[in-house]
């Protein structure tokens, strides 16, 4: 590996910090998508559609 | 005088109350809204009011009949008495009356202001209550006072939500009687209500028929 | 107009008749003042050195305990649903309401901050600075603060919340109210080139937080 | 943003988009961190520890842009009404305050082998700072409030005053910073870059907001999902309190 000088720890310690972070939010935001997903196939398994719902809602 | 309004449709929270609502009030009418509850009445209040947007339709305050094209907005000709009673515990009933006189006519509270509130304290029964602490009364008495407030600034437009609420017999002859003198004044109202008010000639309009919501 | 000045003199009467309002923020200026020596040590110079600036950040969190009453009382007895259909405009009624706030909150804490600076050993020649520029920043907290309360209105644990939302928009008004006191007291700037831009911070407060806050109710009764 | 008409449009066009966008934000990287790592020179001042600019920089930068998303999708809520504005907000948020921590923990990263300690009042650590505190303030606002319409538009006005005060707060923290304390040693980046620092720097705030772009379609695409199971669970309570009523 490179020899990062006498304070390589603090370049890896914040590029861990970056890529951890915004690893954990990539897979929250994977996540969620799929619960939410999984929650409507439930529901359009059951038969309730967005057409049945004649409300305006958020449409 | 002429409150006019056409297919109104209101949605709350992503859920339709009513659609498709129209109603025309003129000079001198009394408008009854019944239904269940949840039916709309007090959404449409609201919404007359100026509370509350509707999705779709339009609501108009036509002033004296011939077409002056500018509408005054129906906030500020009208009173509206919700399910709050808009009174402050810590002021007197009299303080009460004499803030909202002059608040809602907007101008300086002179002479003219002592005589209405007179006036309007003695319309409710609460001649004797005029310098306790609204704080002391009972529930009846303060919804009394909340609908003195009908009284003390002169407004076309009465807009009366439960207005019986906690009323007992007597006080609600009392509210009958002020509200068939301001009809017969050439005023208008449009009150949702379980009981019988005893108004003369009030049309009704029954809401919560369509959607199904019971 | 009268109903502009009814609505601020009923304010300002409902808060002297309930007395509590007013006892809390001072008694909570008192407290805040009086227990800082008792953690940072009684060395006086110290605390000459951090009175301004200790002065200033208890005031704003005194001031910010009152700001949810600016609303909260009305809106829960029906009385602000009539005002609002009144014939005073929803921004004036802000506008009334956070003066009234302000005269009934803002200038007794400002009045009382010069007696809580012997406390802390402030020089005895910023009291007048001291007040002058608390009188003048406390119109933006009250004025800013009716933001945070019209939007934290009948929220669960509002308190709290305001007092996130608020503190980061009180942060200019901070600066440079401790910056006109510092400048008397030891100063590398001029005292009035810091206390204009405090001015001009209220000011901006005052023309532009009615709108919002008048925005953020409108929105709260539908 | 208008493009974007309605959310349904918006879930197809964001479907085909996205793995699109993924794989650009992968080759960015990829230039980037060999860039920042091998071509870049060590700093003669600091060292290696320049390159703990090449995270920090982008980070700040779109924690800031992230808030003008949120100020342009405010003003899209509240005054032209677009049904995607409040749902782009809502998703940006929290993006945002992610990006904004990264940049002030890289920052304190950077600061320590730089000024000895970790946290120093440098004018725009603190108003990356303050930031923070205002992206963590609309997080706040928005989950107390249950009303999804409600809690779109007061969330919108917070932005719409926060944007106001931002700059506020910006020469404010500048001026307070210059009282305290002579011009910081080490001014973080800026124009002065020599190219061989410069052009490593742009490829990684490109490959950043490149990344920002993906995840905040990602977001919206959960929360419109999320919109939908609402209204779903509004229509089965109504069809289950009216059974026996013809749809």
């Amino acid at each position: 590996m490179m020899d990062l000088g006498p304070h390589a720890a603090f370049i890896w310690m914040s590029y861990g910090v970056v890529i951890g972070g915004l690893a954990a939010l990539v897979l929250w935001l994977i996540h969620d998508g799929r619960k939410q997903q999984a929650v409507l196939d439930d529901f359009e398994a059951r038969g309730i559609t967005r057409r049945s719902a004649q409300s305006g809602g958020t449409e | 005088m002429r409150l006019f309004s056409e297919n109104l449709t209101c949605v709350r929270g992503g859920r339709e109350i009513f659609s498709g609502l129209s109603l025309d009030v003129q000079g001198g009418e009394c408008l009854l809204l019944l239904g269940p509850n949840g039916a709309g009445k007090t959404s449409l209040l609201r919404m007359l009011a100026g509370y509350l947007k509707p999705a779709s339709g339009t609501i108009r305050l036509e002033d004296g009949g011939e077409e002056t094209g500018e509408d005054i907005t129906v906030g500020e000709a009208c009173h509206f008495v919700g399910h709050l009673n808009g009174v402050k515990s810590q002021f007197t009933v009299r303080e009460n009356l004499a803030f909202w006189a002059c608040f809602l006519s907007g101008e300086k509270n002179g002479e003219s202001d002592a005589a209405v509130i007179e006036k309007a304290l003695g319309a409710f029964a609460l001649s004797s209550l005029c310098d306790i602490p609204a704080g002391y009364l009972s529930a009846g008495q303060k919804r009394r006072l909340c609908l003195a407030r009908l009284l003390v600034a002169a407004r076309p437009l009465w807009l009366l939500d439960e207005p019986t609420v906690s009323l007992d017999k007597k006080s609600q002859v009392l509210l009958a009687n002020a509200v068939n003198a301001h009809v017969a004044g050439g005023g208008m109202a449009v009150a949702a209500t379980h009981l019988e008010l005893g108004i003369e000639n009030a049309q009704t309009l029954e809401l919560g028929g369509r959607g199904g919501r019971q | 107009m009268s109903g502009f000045k009814s609505l601020v003199a009923r304010d300002i009467r409902l808060a002297l008749r309930e007395g509590g309002a007013i006892g809390t923020a001072l008694g909570f200026y008192l407290i805040v003042i009086a227990i800082l020596p008792l953690g940072l040590g009684p060395d006086l110079n110290l605390l000459a050195r951090i009175a301004p600036g200790v002065l200033w950040v208890a005031l704003l969190l005194s001031a910010l305990l009152s700001l949810d009453r600016i609303f909260l009382n009305d809106f829960e007895d029906g009385s602000l649903e009539v005002m609002i259909i009144g014939p005073l405009p929803l921004e004036l009624i802000v506008a009334a309401k956070s003066i009234a706030h302000w005269i009934t909150t803002g200038v007794p804490l400002a009045l009382i901050a010069p007696v809580l600076g012997l406390l802390l050993n402030l020089d005895i020649n910023a009291f007048g600075v001291l007040v002058l520029t608390m009188l003048v920043g406390t119109l933006g907290v009250s004025f800013i603060g009716a933001i945070g309360a019209a939007l934290t209105l009948g929220l669960g644990r509002g308190g709290l919340l305001l007092s996130l939302i608020i503190l980061p928009l009180y942060v200019p008004i901070l600066i440079f109210g401790v910056g006109s006191v510092m400048a008397v007291i030891v100063g590398p700037s001029s005292f009035t080139a810091s206390f204009m831009i405090l001015c001009a911070i209220s000011l901006a407060a005052i023309v532009l937080a009615p709108w919002a806050a008048g925005a953020a109710l409108r929105m709260k009764f539908q | 943003m208008l493009r974007f008409a309605n959310p349904t449009w918006f879930m197809n066009f964001s479907a085909r988009l996205l793995p699109w966008l993924v794989g650009l934000t992968a080759l960015l990287f990829a230039i980037g961190l060999y860039m920042s790592f091998f071509t870049a020179p060590p700093d003669y001042q600091q060292g290696e520890t320049v390159r703990i600019m090449f995270i920090h920089v982008p980070s700040a930068w779109l924690a800031m842009m992230c808030y003008g998303l949120i100020a342009v999708s405010s003003i899209g809520l509240l005054v032209w009404r677009h049904p995607l504005a409040d749902v782009s907000a809502k998703a940006a948020a929290p993006i945002g305050a992610v990006f904004t921590f990264t940049a002030l923990v890289t920052g304190s990263l950077w600061g320590k082998p730089m000024w000895g300690t970790y946290w120093v009042w440098d004018a725009r650590l603190t108003s990356v700072l303050i930031l923070f505190f205002l992206y963590l303030g609309l997080i706040a606002l928005r989950n107390a409030i249950d009303d999804e319409v409600q809690a779109g538009k007061l969330s919108a006005i917070l932005a719409l005053v926060g944007t106001v005060i931002l700059p506020i707060i910006k020469f404010s923290v500048n001026w307070w910073n210059t009282l305290h304390q002579p011009a910081s040693v080490m001014r973080m980046g800026g124009s002065t870059l020599h190219s061989s620092i410069l052009y490593p720097l742009l490829v990684m705030a490109v490959a950043f907001t490149v990344l920002f772009f993906a995840l905040h379609m990602k977001a919206m695409r959960n929360e419109i999902l999320r919109r939908r199971v609402a209204a779903l669970r509004i229509t089965q309570v109504d069809e289950a309190m009216t059974p026996q009523a013809a749809e």
